[in-house]
This record gives structure tokens, C-alpha cells and sequence, in this order.
């Protein structure tokens, strides 16, 4: 029964720690080539969605199908190799070696999974596409740094390029400019949105800024105490009485402390 | 309870043997070997659990609290003092033994490192151990020491038909007052409080304006004596020869292993069941007795890595 | 003119003499000889020390010609000796790479020592391999010249077997009576075989005692015998035997003391001599206390001038009687020196080995016989006394001292020394 | 496989090493089969260390090794030093494989103690039980080649060196494969690579299975190699101790440290042993404590630095 466009199907989702309750009756359909924009206040369970998402959390109750396969009790790895991938919100590189190599390990783990593990890495192969992603994500000059001595922004970048190159269907980005500066947001955003765009590739992303959830989402989910209060267009959301008072307030008055 | 409970568990065993004497016996080695075991492994543990270094050079404290207590008790003894003053000097013993090499080492050595990875750590304190090993040859030579006088003093008692020497009795008794200690001072002194919470986590510790590197210096020497006393007040009971050592810092391993590492209690709970264990082996089975110690200690990491008694520990992923 | 030829004889053969002479003349003027003992660890101080001051005073006295006759030639086949003192500590393994570095990088002449039967073991084979003459000095297990001929090596004290054997016979004579017996014994060559002799000659001559089921073998070196101690207390045996040596005899006599454990039983302790002298009133009376053989206080008032000459130059040197240790590694070096007058300080390995094979010759306490082995171990008398503290002298004595001659605690050439035990002692003659 | 600086470098100086063997004096060979044999375990305990896991219980696989080859000669009488080293590897190897699979789940100080507990039950086995030769352990009879049995050791020296450089270049040739390029990326965040779609827990038991199977060929070779094998000085923890002693020395740099570092290590112990003998665990201390003090990088980095000036020009 599922529409022929939608590629993740989320069903009555449950997931409480104990007494606390971080998400309930969570439904959701995503169709292929959407631009979802996750919003809600700390703690309105959007990380936890994610986490469910890409099997790092096992639901309490509730499905995840993806293309038909349920998603839910298959380990983040399982997921990955299904084509689900994530980026985070403190970005998880390789911090003791270079920007290449760590795309590198990233390409080649993508490309040559199980007994081909055991053939060598750095194949010509590889090198071009090594090459395509740091041209795409603009990593050239940084490629021989040693990610520990970049910016903030950059191991950003990296991050999402190497949840990128296994070429997920879907991906999800934890907060994507969390820690950048008012000033490069939009240019990073660009350079992201722009690379995932090529590739057709849907993506979901926890935003507390709504600058840019105003300027790259097709759709937003606002989150509150682990409830799905609003499922519609930015505009419309961002004028929406509910998350205004739930989201967007309480995300003002962060601003404000 | 595990103490008990393993006793209870096995009382069918011992009555089994049908015979008082042998589980009078057996307990009471067991006992004392225990009682030994965790005075070393008490030190040891404090020193895991404020610091998160795995010491072996603790090994060496025992040892030189032992040569220390060994050598002083034999020249007072020639120069014809009364063999009481041997607990003084074992108590003295450990106190110097501790104080000042667990103070030229936190300080000179382990100071240095604490940003760097634990196990490296661990290494560093392996170097240490040889190198302290070679000194106790240089500083007290090759022949073994006898402080057999402390043990002479208190003679031997007729308990149920056996013979122990009160000496090794009061082992059980000292093992018991450094258990009480520590745990006053951990539950009872506002240094506890503050152990505790450098214990659960370092930052916060810091956070609380915790004088940390203090905390860790005054650790790590209050380590070393009980490391120290472990060997001191042992001394009167054996040849005190180059390498003893060696053994000990593995068996007091096992001892925090099961015990669950950073833990008193633990320590306390892992002494009994390996001294325990170790007595019944020498007993009915001595073919068994040298690695039923290690067998446990890989059970229990096998099942239970953090030990049957581990602290809470603060998770950070 | 049949004078004039036995003349010129004469003299052809007075040159060809000289000549000879001339020619051992030329001989080496020092050799080294590699001296291993126990310089670490517990048994330094009570056995590889003693065995140390031993070797040393000997060479001394042989390179200055200061022996008793007849012994009193100077050096080793003329040459004098200079010893490389080496640790027979850390385990067989490491000294056989030690032993390979004596002879291929440090080119020793000879090798004359060991105390652990671990490491003789061990070496022996290779000591072959490297066709390196070699003496050793006071390890015990048979096994060593009874799993294999050897060319190359020598013991110039008898083994485990003539020990426990005499042991057991002396056990006879004292303690008819006794019923049953136990044993700790280290849990290697020595303490295995040690426990096995003893307990298979016990079966032959007092067949109507039993062994108990629960005898220890601690780990050497351990130090710590009080479970071990309780154990034996609770066992019914009324004797204990033990190999122990160095600093584990020494621990257990005290622990064991303490706990009463040698007023409830006869304690047999083979290796008793080096305590006698070093524990003074801590040593229990009543034990039934061996030396390895006719040395230490076994032999302290022997008045032979070679005896008398070692136990006073000893004592002058080191202040202290000699204990079995030091006997045995000068009767090595004596041994060594032996060799090399026979063969000249220039022998090959093999003219070394030759000179001293299935001789017989007199040791400071006593007369040394190469005849097991295939000339390459030595028989000797074994003794036991019972120990006793004389309060007026301020020192232990033994008293109730006896010997066995080497027929009578040692299997024949050729005869494996369990067989022998077990097939009744054939051929004893006490 | 071969077209690479450290390959080139390593058959070269297996060459020079194997025609220099034969005019070398014995004690010079020695110590170069003792480095190499050792040399293997070192390599293991490499690829484990730059994963960022210290195990202080390799003793274990080193002694199975060594014990594999002992009870082969004694109770089998097999003498052949390919059968044996084979004999040895597997053993080992196989024991790692299945523990394998409890200590992929262990990480730092607990995979560094349950290494350890293992290799002392293993130890306290063979020290009380007499048929295994308790305390005293075995001789080894002399190897033999096909059949021969040679005169001298140089040809055991020739196979050992070749087996060094057929392990060196399987190990450099792992590092290089997308499995054994996850070392430090394992060591660094083990999360991203399980979110990369990679099994952590794969590829240390890989990594740890390919260390046990290594040090039980070095323990066979070394006990070909010193004719003799006793628990104290195979598999008691202070063994254990100086693996990762001799590792720490060579450093993870390069497959080359390991043969170089073993080499220095064996000549340090001989020396400190012929000149102090009542202090060489001293000397040994303190060069170890320098060692991670002020030269982390192990040997290597230093030859690094060295080297790394001429390689600019």
C-alpha cells in the first residue's frame, strides 16, 4: 500500500528510557529526493530519531521500513550496507590522520567490503574518486592535514563526505552547522546541499537554525517531547502556532542565554 | 556476601571431607593468605581507582617494605633491643617504603604521563618494576633476610588440634583494620568525599576545585604503603629474597580483576575468593593450585570484565 | 763401545726429554674458566655464594701452587686460571644462551659449576653439541648421565639417588618404628627425582610403611610454605622429607618451626648442610640432616691435611666454616686441575675430557671415583646426622653421624638408578 | 607486493644478512636467530599496538609455540624445522582464533589483563605438571632440513631470516589492504568505521589472530633456536613484558622496527648481562622508561629522522 515514491516508511515509533519518554507515535513516510528539515528544542527527541533511524537506538516498539526491509533490530552497519548513512553532531573523523586517508579508509570500505577487505586500498581507482569527492566538498587544500589540526567547519565537511561516498539513498545530518560561524553557514550549506543534490540523494537534517532550514527544506518535522507536532512546508511551520511557541520560542530564548 | 556465600556453596565440600580439622584448616590458610593478598591489592586498587593507572611496579613496594622491615628487625635484634620494637619497624617500614618511593615516583615519573594512554602507563610502571628489582640487589644484596623474631615473639597456638603461629593469626587482624581504614576514610572523612569524587570523574573533581594533583600524589603514596606493609608485615614469615615480587604483582592483579578494579570492597572480596580457592587447592588438589588463580581471574573477565564489585563508573560515549 | 751407545742413548733421549719439555714449556700460561652459580635470587646467599668462595679459594691456591700435596704444583697444567664468576640465575632457557655465549663469544677454556639440576639438564646437550669440556659441580638429578653417553661433561659429586637412598637407609637405622611419610620437594628435576629415590627405597627396605597420597611440590623459589606447612600437620605420615635447598630450606624450617611442624615429625631435610651453619639456634634439633654427600659439617673434623687445609683457609678467608657448596665447587676446580696437569694447559677439549674420564682421585673431604656414567660421574660415600643445638659452643652440631660407601647408595655403571632401586639394590655393598 | 621502498629494502638486506651469516662468528648468529625468532612475535604485537591494544599476555601464543615444538620432539620425536615451525604457528594460531572471539570484545587495560590471566593459567599448568616438564621444561633436539641434519646452524639461521622476511612482507602487504589500514582508524573512532559499514570486531580478531599466529612461529623458531624451552623464560608475564618491551623499542613505524629493534634488544641483554650482571633488568628498565619517555616513536623514528634528511635530497 506504501506510494510508489516513498523509501522510508516510520510506524507508530516508541522509544522510552525507563519512565523517560524520548519518542511516541512517531509516523512518518519520506519519499525519494526529499529535503526534510528536523527541528524541535534540545531534548524533543531529534537526535534519538536519528539514532533509531540508522540503528544506533533499538526502538521499544514500532517500525522502520526502508524500501520494504524493516530497518528496526539490523545494527547501524546493517543499515549502512543497506544505503542509510549519517553524518553527526560533533563530527566523528579520524582525528590522528590526514583528510585523505581518512576519505580514503571511508572510499575504500564503501568499495571493496568482506574478502575484498584484504586486496589492497590505494588503487587508481579509488584515487580518482578520492580526487572527485575532495573537488566536490572543496577538501583539495586540506587534503594532507591532519584532520586534528583543521577547523571546525572543514572536519564538518569531512564528516558528511565520508558518510557520503557508500552513496546512501537517504542520509541524515546531526546538525550540519552546529559549531560553524554565521558567516560560512550558507557557503558550507551550499557546498553540501549542493553535492547531495547531484547525487539525488534524500536527505534528512536536525536543524536548530532556522535561517537554513528556511532555505534548503522542502518539509519540516518540528519535535516536541518526543512527539511529531507538525509534519508540513517551512513556511507554513515556521508560522505554525504550536512549534512557534514549542520550537521556535524556546529556540529564542536559547539564543537569548 | 560473596565470602560467605562461596563458603556456604562449598561448606557440603568441606563437610564432605567430613573433618574438622582439615576445614579449620583450610580456612584458616586461606584466611591468611587472603589477609595478605589484600593488604598488597588494597593499594593497589586505591592507586587504579583515583589515578586509572594499573601499577606494577607495585610489586616492588612490597618488596622493599619487606627487605626494609627484614633488615632493620634482624641489626635491632643484634643490637640486643627487645623483639617487640619488630611491629614498630614494620609499621616504620612500610611508612618510609611508601613515602618516599611512591613519592620520587608520582612525582619524577608517572606526573609526566598522566595525558598520555593509560596502557603506556602501565608499561612505564613495568620499566620501573625491573629497575627497582636491580636496586633492592644493589641496596640489600643477594643474600635472603631473616626477621623470623616478631613471629618467635608471639609463638603458636593449639586451635582444634592445630598448630598455628599466632603471628600469621594477626595477619587476618591487621587485614582487617587497614579494610576498616579505608573505609572510614572513604565514607566516614570529608577526604573521602573528595577521593570519591575524583574517583567517579576526574573533570568534575576538577571542577569542584578538587587539588587534584594532590589528590593523586597523597594516592599514590598511601598506595605504596599499604603496598609496603603488604611486604613488611609478611617478612617475618618467609626468606626475604631477591624477586619476591614477581609473583605478587600478578597474584594482587587477579585479586583487583575479580574484585573489580578501583574497588575496596572488591579487593576485600577478591582476596577471599582466591586465598580461599588457593588454600583448598594446596590441600586436595595441589597439582591445581598455581593456576586456579588465573582460571577464576579470566572467568570473571570473560563474564563480568568490570568485576563481581565494580565502582559505578561514569559512561561517555 | 756398547757403553758409548747406551750413552748416546741416553742422551737422545735426554734431548727428546728436554726437548718434550720444551715443548709443554710452551704450552698456554693462563686459561679462563667460566664459573656459574647462583649470584641472585634465594639461592645465592646460602649455596652460589659459598659455592663461589669455594671455586675462588681453590684457583688461588692452585695458581699459587699453595695446596697440599699432592696438589702442590702450580696452576693448571703450569697455566694459571682466571675464573669468569657468571649468574646461574633466570632459568634454563636464558642460560643456555648464556653457556653459548661463554664458549663461542668469550672462548672460555673450561666451564666448571651449575648447582640447578634444571639447568644441567639443559645443558648438557648442548655442552655436547659444542664439544665444550665441561664440570659440572653440585647439580643432582641422575638423569643426566642416564637418558644419554656424554663425552664432553662431568659431575664430580654423586647424584639424587645416592642422597635419598642413604636417606632412607639411615631412616632404617633411626627410626625403625616409623609407620608412614610425606614429602615437599621442589617441583623440578631435583625435587621430583629427589622424592622418587626416597620414596622407592623407602617401599624396598621398610616395605611395611606407607607414603602419603598428598605430598607437595611447590614451585622453587617460592618462598611461602605455610599452607603447604598446615597440610603436612594434618597429615598422619610421622616423617617428612624434602630436597629443599638454599633459601626455600631455610623459609621452610623456620615456617615450619613455627608451626610445630618438626616436633610432631622427624623432618629429613638432604640438603640440611648449608643451614646448619647459617640458621644457629633457629635450626630445630632432631633433624635428620644430609649434605649432599661428605662435605660441610658432615666433615668439619675429617683431619685429613687436604680437609684441615680447606676448612681453615676457609674459615681465615671468610670468617665462616665451608658449607657442602663450597666443598663441592673446589673439588670442581681440583677436578679441573686434575685434567689439565694430566693433559697439559694447552689440551684440546676432547685430551681434557679424556684425562679425566674413570679417574679416581682424593677431594678435600673425600676419595672421588669416575666409574658411573661411563667414567663421567663420580661415586662418593653419602652421610646423615641428626642435628643438635650445642648451647656452650653457640653452634649446631650433628651427632650420630654415618656414612655409606659408594657401593652402597649408588647403582653400577650402566644401571639406571630407579631399576636399581626397584630390582632391590643388586649388588650393595654396605 | 615488491615494488615498494620497505619491500625493496627488506630483500635486499635479507641478502646481505644471509651471505654475511656464513663468514659471521657463531655468536653473532645467535644473536641474530634469537632477534629474528623473536622478530616475529614483535611484528604482531605491531599491528595490535598501532590499533591502539596492548596485549601483556602474548607470552601465551609464544609458549604454545615454543611448547608445540617441544612436545613434537620429545613425545613425536619430530625434528623437522618446518614441521615444527608450522606445528608451532598453528597451535598458536588456532588457540588466538577462538579466543579470539571473546578478546575482540576487550579494549585497553581489560584486553592487556585478560591476555595476561590466560597466559598464567597456561603457565601455572605447565610449571605443576611434570609430564609437560613442570619447572625444568624440554630440550630440543637438533633441527633437521629435509631429512639432513646440518652441521652448523647457519642453514636454521638462513630459514629463520627468510621466514622474517616472508612475514615482514605478508605483514606490509596487509597494512596496505583496506583491513589492515584500519589500525589507527580503529584506534582513532571505532564508531565511524562501524558507521561506515565496517565490523570493528572483524578486524581485530583479525588483527589479534594474525599476532597469536606470528608468535607462535617466533616461539618455534626460538626454541629451534636455543635448543631448550622452560616456563619461566616462555610463558611467565615478565615474558609477556618483554615482547611488548622489544615492541615499544622498535616502534610501530614500519615493518622493518621489529628486526631491528629485536636485534638491539638481544645485544643490549647480552651486554648488560657480561658487564653487570646483578643489574641488567636495571639497564633494561631504564632503557625502557627513556624509550617511552623520549622516544616514542620506538628505534625507528630515530632511523626516520636520520633517513628522512638524505631521502629529501
Amino acid at each position: 500500500m506504501r506510494n510508489s515514491s516513498s523509501i522510508l516508511q516510520v510506524r507508530n515509533l516508541l522509544k522510552t528510557f525507563g519512565a523517560v519518554v524520548a519518542a511516541k507515535d512517531i509516523n512518518v513516510d519520506i519519499s525519494q529526493g526529499e529535503i526534510v528539515g528536523i527541528i524541535g528544542a534540545n531534548g524533543a527527541g531529534k537526535t534519538c530519531f536519528v539514532n533509531m533511524v540508522t540503528g544506533y537506538l533499538a526502538p521499544t516498539e514500532g517500525s522502520i521500513k526502508f524500501e520494504g526491509t524493516e530497518l528496526v533490530g539490523l545494527g547501524t552497519r546493517k543499515i549502512t550496507h543497506a544505503g542509510i548513512s549519517r553524518s553527526f553532531q560533533v563530527s566523528q573523523v579520524f582525528h590522528s590522520m590526514t583528510v585523505e586517508e581518512n576519505l580514503m579508509i571511508a572510499l575504500a570500505i564503501a568499495n571493496n567490503r568482506g574478502a575484498d577487505a584484504l586486496s589492497l586500498m590505494d588503487t587508481p581507482d579509488l584515487r580518482s574518486k578520492l580526487d572527485e569527492v575532495l573537488k566536490r566538498y572543496r577538501l583539495e587544500p586540506q587534503k594532507d592535514a591532519t584532520v586534528s589540526a583543521l577547523a571546525q567547519g572543514v572536519r564538518k565537511l569531512l564528516d558528511i563526505a565520508m558518510a557520503v561516498v557508500s552513496k546512501p539513498r537517504i542520509l541524515l545530518l546531526d546538525e550540519p552547522t552546529s559549531g560553524i560561524s554565521v558567516e560560512e553557514k550558507f557557503d558550507f550549506m551550499d557546498i553540501v546541499m549542493g553535492a547531495l543534490k547531484e547525487d539525488g540523494v534524500t536527505v534528512l537534517f536536525v536543524e536548530h537554525d532556522m535561517e537554513i532550514v528556511e532555505r534548503y527544506v522542502s518539509r519540516v518535522l518540528a519535535f516536541y517531547q518526543g512527539e511529531i507536532i507538525a509534519d508540513m512546508p517551512p513556511k507554513d511551520a515556521l508560522a505554525d502556532k504550536k512549534v512557534q511557541e514549542f520550537v521556535i520560542g524556546k529556540e529564542h530564548h536559547k539564543k537569548k542565554k | 556476601m560473596g565470602p560467605w556465600r562461596f563458603l556456604i556453596l562449598n561448606s557440603h565440600y568441606f563437610l564432605g571431607a567430613n573433618n574438622m580439622e582439615t576445614f579449620l584448616t583450610i580456612l584458616l590458610d586461606g584466611l591468611q593468605f587472603s589477609s595478605y593478598l589484600f593488604i598488597v591489592s588494597a593499594g593497589l586498587t586505591i592507586i587504579f581507582g583515583v589515578m586509572k593507572i594499573l601499577n606494577v611496579a607495585h610489586g616492588s613496594f612490597y618488596a622493599w617494605g619487606a627487605y626494609t622491615a627484614a633488615f632493620f628487625i634482624g641489626k635491632f635484634s643484634d643490637m640486643g633491643l627487645p623483639d617487640a620494637l619488630g611491629f614498630l619497624i614494620i609499621l616504620a617500614a612500610a611508612i618510609v617504603v611508601g613515602v618516599i618511593l611512591g613519592f620520587i615516583i608520582e612525582q619524577g615519573i608517572l606526573k609526566h604521563m598522566y595525558e598520555r594512554d593509560e596502557v603506556l602507563i602501565v608499561l612505564a610502571t613495568f620499566g620501573l618494576f625491573l629497575v627497582l628489582e636491580d636496586i633492592i640487589l644493589i641496596a640489600f644484596g643477594t643474600d635472603p633476610y631473616f626477621a623470623y623474631q616478631p613471629m618467635a615473639l608471639l609463638e603458636s597456638v593449639e586451635l582444634g588440634g592445630i598448630t598455628r603461629d599466632v603471628y600469621g593469626i594477626t595477619l587476618i587482624g591487621v587485614a582487617a583494620i587497614v579494610a576498616v581504614g579505608c573505609w572510614w576514610l572513604l565514607n566516614k572523612t570529608k577526604w573521602g568525599t573528595l577521593l570519591k569524587a575524583v574517583i567517579f570523574d576526574r573533570e568534575m573533581g576538577i571542577s569542584m576545585g578538587i587539588n587534584v594533583p594532590l589528590v593523586y600524589t597523597l594516592t599514590f603514596i598511601g598506595g605504596a604503603i599499604l603496598g609496603g606493609l603488604g611486604g613488611a608485615y609478611i617478612a617475618p614469615t618467609i626468606s626475604v629474597a631477591p624477586g619476591l615480587g614477581t609473583e605478587v604483582i600478578v597474584l594482587s592483579f587477579a585479586v583487583v580483576v575479580v574484585g573489580g578494579m578501583g574497588s575496596i570492597a572488591g579487593a576485600a572480596i577478591g582476596s577471599l575468593i582466591i586465598g580461599l580457592l588457593r588454600a583448598i587447592a594446596v590441600h586436595e588438589l595441589p597439582q591445581v593450585e598455581l593456576f586456579v588463580v588465573f582460571a577464576v581471574m579470566a572467568i570473571v573477565l570473560v563474564f563480568r570484565p568490570e568485576g563481581l564489585f565494580a565502582p559505578a563508573k561514569p559512561r561517555k560515549i | 763401545m756398547t757403553n758409548k751407545l747406551l750413552k748416546g742413548a741416553l742422551g737422545i733421549a735426554a734431548v727428546s726429554a728436554v726437548a718434550l719439555a720444551g715443548g709443554i714449556a710452551h704450552a698456554k700460561d693462563t686459561i679462563t674458566i667460566a664459573v656459574p652459580s647462583f649470584l641472585t635470587g634465594g639461592a645465592a646467599g646460602p649455596f652460589g655464594i659459598p659455592a663461589m668462595n669455594g671455586a675462588k679459594m681453590v684457583t688461588d691456591a692452585i695458581n699459587k701452587g699453595t695446596l697440599p700435596a699432592p696438589y702442590n704444583t702450580k696452576g693448571f697444567g703450569g697455566a694459571s686460571a682466571s675464573l669468569i664468576e657468571l649468574d646461574e640465575g633466570g632459568g634454563a632457557t636464558k642460560q643456555v644462551a648464556e653457556y653459548r655465549n661463554l664458549v663461542e663469544k668469550r672462548n672460555v677454556d673450561a666451564i666448571v659449576g651449575y648447582i640447578s639440576s634444571g639447568n644441567c639438564q639443559a645443558l648438557a646437550p648442548i655442552a655436547e653439541e659444542l664439544k665444550q669440556f665441561t664440570i659440572f659441580a653440585t647439580c643432582g638429578t641422575p638423569r643426566i648421565f642416564e637418558e644419554a653417553a656424554r663425552k664432553y661433561v662431568f659431575r664430580t659429586m654423586g647424584h639424587a639417588t645416592s642422597d635419598n637412598v642413604a636417606a632412607a637407609m639411615y631412616v632404617k637405622e633411626n627410626f625403625p618404628d616409623m609407620k608412614s611419610y610425606t614429602g615437599i620437594n621442589q617441583n623440578y628435576a631435583w625435587g621430583q627425582d629427589s622424592w622418587r629415590d626416597f620414596d622407592l627405597t623407602m617401599k624396598q627396605i621398610m616395605p611395611n610403611t606407607t607414603a602419603s597420597d598428598k605430598t607437595q611440590f611447590p614451585k622453587i623459589f617460592a618462598g611461602q610454605y605455610g599452607s603447604e606447612i598446615s597440610a603436612m600437620s594434618l597429615d598422619k605420615a610421622d616423617l617428612v622429607h624434602s630436597s629443599f635447598w638454599g633459601g626455600d630450606l631455610e623459609a621452610f624450617i623456620f615456617q615450619g618451626a613455627a608451626r610445630g611442624l618438626f616436633k610432631k615429625k622427624i623432618g629429613v631435610v638432604t640438603v640440611g648442610g648449608t643451614a646448619a651453619y647459617r640458621l644457629g639456634k633457629k635450626l630445630p634439633d632432631g633433624l635428620v640432616l644430609g649434605a649432599r654427600g661428605p662435605y660441610g659439617i658432615l666433615v668439619r673434623d675429617r683431619d685429613s691435611a687436604l680437609n684441615q687445609w680447606f676448612v681453615n683457609t676457609y674459615k681465615d678467608i671468610y670468617g665462616i666454616y665451608p658449607s657442602g657448596p663450597a666443598y663441592q665447587y673446589g673439588q670442581a676446580i681440583l677436578a679441573a686441575k686434575i685434567a689439565y696437569d694430566k693433559a697439559g694447559s694447552d689440551a684440546s677439549n676432547e685430551q681434557l675430557a679424556d684425562a679425566l674420564r674413570g679417574i679416581t682421585f682424593e677431594s678435600f673431604s673425600t676419595t672421588i671415583e669416575m666409574k658411573l656414567g661411563g667414567g663421567h660421574q663420580a661415586a662418593t660415600e653419602n652421610g646423615y646426622g641428626i642435628t643438635k643445638y650445642d648451647a656452650d659452643q653457640g653452634e649446631n652440631v650433628v651427632t650420630g653421624v654415618k656414612f655409606y660407601p659408594a657401593s652402597c647408595v649408588l647403582p653400577p655403571d650402566g644401571v639406571n638408578s630407579v631399576d636399581w632401586i626397584n630390582g632391590g639394590m643388586k649388588g650393595a655393598k654396605c | 607486493m615488491f615494488n615498494d621502498k620497505t619491500a625493496k629494502f627488506l630483500l635486499l638486506a635479507a641478502l646481505v644478512i644471509c651471505v654475511g651469516g656464513a663468514f659471521a662468528p657463531n655468536w653473532i648468529v645467535n644473536q641474530f636467530m634469537f632477534g629474528f625468532s623473536r622478530a616475529l612475535a614483535i611484528l604482531g604485537l605491531m599491528v595490535l599496538w598501532r590499533t591502539g591494544l596492548v596485549s601483556f599476555g602474548h607470552a601465551f601464543y609464544f609458549g604454545l609455540g615454543a611448547y608445540a615444538v617441544a612436545i613434537l620432539d620429545s613425545k613425536l620425536g619430530v625434528s623437522d624445522v618446518f614441521l615444527r615451525l608450522m606445528a608451532g604457528a598453528i597451535v598458536a594460531g588456532v588457540a588466538g582464533f577462538l579466543i579470539g572471539f571473546i578478546m575482540r570484545n576487550y579494549r585497553d587495560i581489560f584486553f592487556a589483563m585478560l591476555n595476561t590471566a590466560i597466559s598464567m593459567v597456561l603457565f601455572g599448568i605447565v610449571v605443576k605438571t611434570e609430564s609437560l616438564g613442570s619447572t625444568d621444561g624440554f630440550a630440543i633436539s637438533a633441527s633437521t632440513i629435509f631429512g639432513l641434519s646440518p652441521e652448523t646452524k647457519y642453514p636454521l639461521f638462513v630459514i629463520i631470516t627468510l621466514v622474517g622476511l616472508a612475514s615482514a612482507l605478508a605483514v606490509n602487504f596487509y597494512l596496505k589492504t583496506t583491513f589492515g589500514k584500519l589500525t589507527t582508524a580503529i584506534r582513532d573512532n571505532e564508531i565511524r568505521v562501524e558507521y561506515l559499514g565496517f565490523s570493528v570486531a572483524h578486524a581485530i580478531h583479525l588483527k589479534y589472530t594474525i599476532s597469536t599466529i606470528l608468535a607462535g612461529g617466533a616461539g618455534a623458531l626460538m626454541a629451534m633456536s636455543l635448543g631448550q624451552v622452560d616456563p619461566e623464560s616462555m610463558i611467565n608475564w615478565t615474558v609477556s613484558g618483554e615482547l611488548v618491551f622489544v615492541t615499544i623499542l622498535s616502534g610501530p613505524g614500519s615493518v622493518i622496527a621489529p628486526f631491528i629493534g629485536s636485534l638491539v634488544f638481544e645485544v643490549l641483554r647480552t651486554y648488560a648481562f657480561e658487564l653487570a650482571p646483578q643489574a641488567w633488568q636495571l639497564i633494561m628498565g631504564a632503557t625502557f622508561l627513556t624509550i617511552i619517555f623520549f622516544l616514542p616513536g620506538g628505534i625507528w623514528s630515530l632511523i626516520e629522522k636520520l633517513g628522512g634528511k638524505k631521502n629529501e635530497k
